[in-house]
């Protein structure tokens, strides 16, 4: 019965996106990117006139990473970013809330070879998270898998040595991340006029100091989800300390 | 076609959520139709021949995909994993407050305990 | 007849790419779904997640694909295994 | 300026999580200074363009006379939470955050940006749900709530394919109208959850009755009254001016639904989600009754939804730290507990008298004689099982040593429920604002000016 009823929901659902949904969206891989604000964001001209961006060579924009994703998520609509950071922060605070188990911890049985290898691995994973979030303007990636690959090396640190526990060091760094990211914002606020606004110079498009604020922003948002994750692992293994 | 797939997937998650009596399922199933959105909302952006939209050695001159699509996706991705973070947390929850994760076998234990 | 064939010939790369990758994601999620065991169908939805990746490297969005790689095919995979584990070990003993 | 509604409250939530014993003396503090923010430094008709890009490229955060009162009542609510309730500590961190993000998208002129303040909502309220060990009607709403959010996204992203931004002026007026509609209706299926309009709300009833004191509370209160400004602005001035009929039936099915099911149950925090369900839904009709342009209707159902928060606040903290025990030792919440019951119920000379009047009158000079028959139906039922809860627990002989009401609670609950006595006595004082916030809902053309001169 209860799969009827599933079969039906999903059938008029998938009716209704394809039959009316589905007409009312531009043909795949034909999309107008003139009619579209996206095409201001990659010719970085949402203030000023049209000027055809190049690698390496433009300079003094108004946004200078060379990831045009990057310029979105950190300059263009960094309001949204500090929500996502928010809600990342909710749930960590809500597993942190809900983490009163009456069962012990998960216990993991320490495998020699990973216990040894951790030591060169864990190292070589931090690196790479680092990579990915300070090169976040310039190659893919930036501070969200960045600080999730470090918090991914936690846990292989878990996984290897069974007494190994997060501390509150994370809480704190959290703590001075997120409240770093407003104050950037306020900062921009009290220069400039108005919330979140970039007051660093630009520079030159595909350099590594370059972009204004966006390294800044990203290196803060990759220890905050960093930690938050870090932390939300640990209670989910740890169970009640008390 | 990648927009008739994730269509596809979206209802596939969308059966799953209602014929499923193991909440852990509807967890699988919700992620499935995340994931599914997710596609398609990037597949939104997407323009024949071009190229990915970071400047870099390869592409200098702008020729890119519609890069605020991916932006959103990105938001996305890690809104999905916080609720995907406190569904597991409350499942863990409704295991050791009525001993199982299914449906049915959760309104009998329900009848018991009040 | 012909025209199946030529559909097939004119496919390009790409096209066989998303074919197979799309067919693939069906049969996963549908897996995932219906699988009888909770461990299956976790392992199944890790794998929806590693192949709509390569979905996102088609679609041209790297970032997508290096995110939803290290957050949705990585973590989610980890913390829904951590629960399996809680809800197992709570069965069994 | 406005930014800061949004940002203070953020960073001082940020600054308490290593630091939870001072959230509790926070919380009030960061209510205090929006109220005072509102009513001292910032004035209806602001945009802000967040880090200075034009509207249609960034995000806008925008202050007119539509948002301005609701946000004056939701930071007002919240601070009466603040007073009322006791939590643990941790609990108000995540309440800062609730501050935070619903100051947001009150704000907010973006529709992404609204779908990542609802997120945050959705987040801190499937929380603040899984008090008290009630997880499974917490899981349930998580579930809903999920994918009504992935549904949001959906409408959303469709907005921006339709007009290639996503400012919600911009792309409501670029699109083209039969397109937005279809928009439209993954947006309202969102919506439709959050405001637990019956068949989608399913999950609202188990939430409400089960959950800690505070569970109710807010979510009765503040993030209902959230997401009808929310509702109100999408639908009436973005979107489109299309009646839709189909929320008014699908509204009306879940009135009676919910005062049939309302009348049946058997404990008090049941009836109470019901009627919660019932007040939420009539509110809806009356709003897509008066979609067209209908601003008496609007004004009306305004007061209506005002008395409906009001007496839920009310009701629900009573339940709260009463737990359906009788009103022997606890005289105040009583009294409380009546005066708001009979100005939900409708007598004459309390605020749910005038608004249910204005509504009904509204309603029949609109031609519309359906719902005022659901109305006054629904009336009747209100009153007979309202009186019988309020007879039951004032003659009731249970010994209730060990729950009462704390002080501050006391005060917050006699004051709402003197403030719906003395909206009764003159109900010009919200139906002046009412009328206001009603004449800017429809006006497009203003909210879009607004936007266009842009910020400062």
């Amino acid at each position: 019965m209860r799969r009827i009823w599933a079969i039906l929901v999903s059938a008029v659902f998938l009716y209704f996106l394809i039959g009316t949904y589905y007409p009312t969206l531009p043909e795949f891989g034909n999309i107008d990117m003139f009619r579209r604000v996206s095409f201001n964001y990659i010719s970085k001209s949402t203030t000023k006139e049209y000027q055809p961006v190049e690698f390496k060579k433009s300079n003094g924009l108004e946004e200078g990473s060379a990831n045009v994703v990057t310029s979105i998520v950190v300059n263009y609509r960094s309001f949204d970013t500090l929500g996502e950071v928010t809600v990342l922060f909710t749930a960590a605070l809500g597993v942190g809330i809900l983490a009163g188990f009456r069962k012990r911890r998960i216990e993991f049985e320490e495998h020699r070879v990973l216990s040894i290898a951790i030591g060169i691995v864990f190292p070589i994973v931090l690196l790479f998270g680092a990579y990915v979030f300070i090169h976040g303007h310039l190659t893919p990636g930036g501070g969200f898998p960045g600080g999730t690959v470090i918090s991914l090396g936690v846990l292989l640190l878990m996984l290897a040595k069974n007494e190994f526990g997060v501390t509150d060091v994370a809480k704190h760094t959290e703590q001075v991340a997120g409240s770093g990211y407003v104050l950037v914002g306020l900062i921009g606020m009290a220069m400039a006029g108005t919330f979140l606004t970039n007051i660093l110079p630009t520079g030159t498009v595909g350099e590594l100091f370059s972009a204004g604020v966006v390294p800044i922003v990203y290196t803060l948002i990759a220890f905050k989800v960093g930690a938050e994750l870090s932390n939300l692992i640990s209670e989910m293994r740890e169970g009640d300390k008390a | 076609m990648i927009y008739y797939i994730s269509f596809i997937l979206i209802g596939i998650g969308l059966y799953g959520i209602v014929s499923q009596k193991n909440l852990l399922k509807q967890l699988v199933a919700l992620t499935i139709i995340d994931t599914a959105v997710n596609i398609f909302i990037v597949s939104l952006g997407y323009l024949q021949g071009a190229e990915a939209p970071i400047y870099s050695v390869i592409t200098p001159v702008a020729n890119f995909v519609d890069p605020l699509p991916q932006a959103l996706v990105l938001t996305a991705i890690v809104i999905g994993v916080g609720t995907l973070a406190m569904a597991s947390m409350l499942l863990i929850h409704i295991h050791e407050k009525y001993g199982s994760v299914d449906v049915d076998e959760i309104c009998s234990a329900k009848e018991v305990i009040e | 007849m012909n025209n199946v064939f030529d559909f097939f010939r004119n496919l390009e790369l790409l096209d066989w790419l998303t074919y197979i990758v799309g067919g693939l994601l069906i049969i996963f999620s549908l897996f995932a779904v219906e699988a009888k065991k909770l461990f299956d169908a976790i392992l199944a939805l890790s794998a929806v997640s590693l192949l709509s990746v390569l979905f996102f490297i088609v679609l041209k969005a790297p970032d997508v694909a290096i995110t939803e790689a290290a957050v949705g095919s990585g973590l989610a995979s980890a913390v829904m295994i951590f629960a399996l584990f809680r809800i197992k070990a709570g069965e069994k003993k | 300026m406005i930014a800061l509604l949004v940002a203070v409250p953020l960073a001082f939530a940020f600054v308490t999580v290593a630091l939870p014993k001072l959230s509790k003396y926070i919380f009030p503090l960061v209510a205090l200074f929006n109220l005072a923010l509102l009513i001292g430094f910032v004035h209806p008709s602001q945009v802000i363009e967040v880090g200075k890009w034009p509207a249609a490229y960034g995000i806008v955060l925008l202050l007119d006379n539509v948002n301005y009162p609701f946000l004056i009542m939701v930071n007002l609510i919240l601070l009466a939470v603040s007073i009322s309730a006791t939590f643990e500590e941790k609990i108000g961190t995540l309440l800062i955050v609730l501050t935070a993000s619903i100051n947001g998208l009150l704000l907010t002129g973006d529709f992404f940006n609204a779908y990542v303040f609802l997120e945050i909502i959705s987040a801190v309220a499937y929380i603040l749900s899984a008090q008290n060990k009630n997880s499974y009607a917490a899981f349930k709403y998580l579930i809903f709530g999920a994918v009504a959010g992935t549904l949001y996204l959906i409408g959303a992203v469709s907005m921006y394919v339709y007009s290639g931004t996503l400012n919600m002026a911009f792309s409501g007026y670029i699109s083209a109208p039969e397109y937005a509609q279809i928009a439209g209706i993954f947006m309202l299926i969102a919506m439709l959850v959050e405001l637990k309009v019956l068949p989608l709300g399913l999950w609202a009833p188990d939430v409400y009755s089960n959950g800690s004191t505070l569970t109710p509370v807010v979510l009765g209160s503040a993030i209902t009254l959230a997401m009808f400004y929310f509702y109100s602005r999408v639908f009436f001035n973005v979107l489109g001016s299309v009646k839709p009929y189909l929320v008014y039936i699908i509204a009306i099915i879940s009135i009676v639904l919910a005062q049939l099911a309302a009348m049946k149950q058997k404990t008090l925090g049941r009836a109470l989600a019901y009627v919660a369900i019932a007040g939420a839904s009539t509110v809806l009709a009356a709003f897509s009754a008066g979609a067209p342009g209908d601003e008496k209707i609007i004004s009306a159902s305004l007061v209506y939804l005002l008395n409906d928060v009001i007496a839920l606040f009310v009701l629900f903290t009573v339940f709260g730290y009463l737990k359906g025990k009788g009103f022997k030792d606890n005289f105040v919440a009583g009294v409380a507990f009546s005066l708001t019951s009979i100005s939900l119920i409708g007598f004459p000379l309390t605020t749910g008298f005038w608004a249910k009047l204005n509504l009904i009158s509204a309603l029949f000079e609109a031609g519309d004689k359906l719902l005022p028959i659901f109305i006054l139906s629904s009336t009747i039922l209100e009153a007979g099982y309202l009186i019988k809860w309020n007879v039951d627990l004032w003659y009731s002989e249970d010994e209730n040593s060990e729950e009462y009401v704390p002080f501050g609670a006391q005060i917050v609950i006699l004051l709402f429920a003197l403030a719906l006595v003395v909206f009764g006595f003159m109900p010009n004082l919200i139906t002046d604002q009412t009328d206001k916030i009603a004449s800017y809902v429809f006006d497009f053309s203003t909210y879009f000016d607004t936007i266009l001169k842009g910020g400062m």
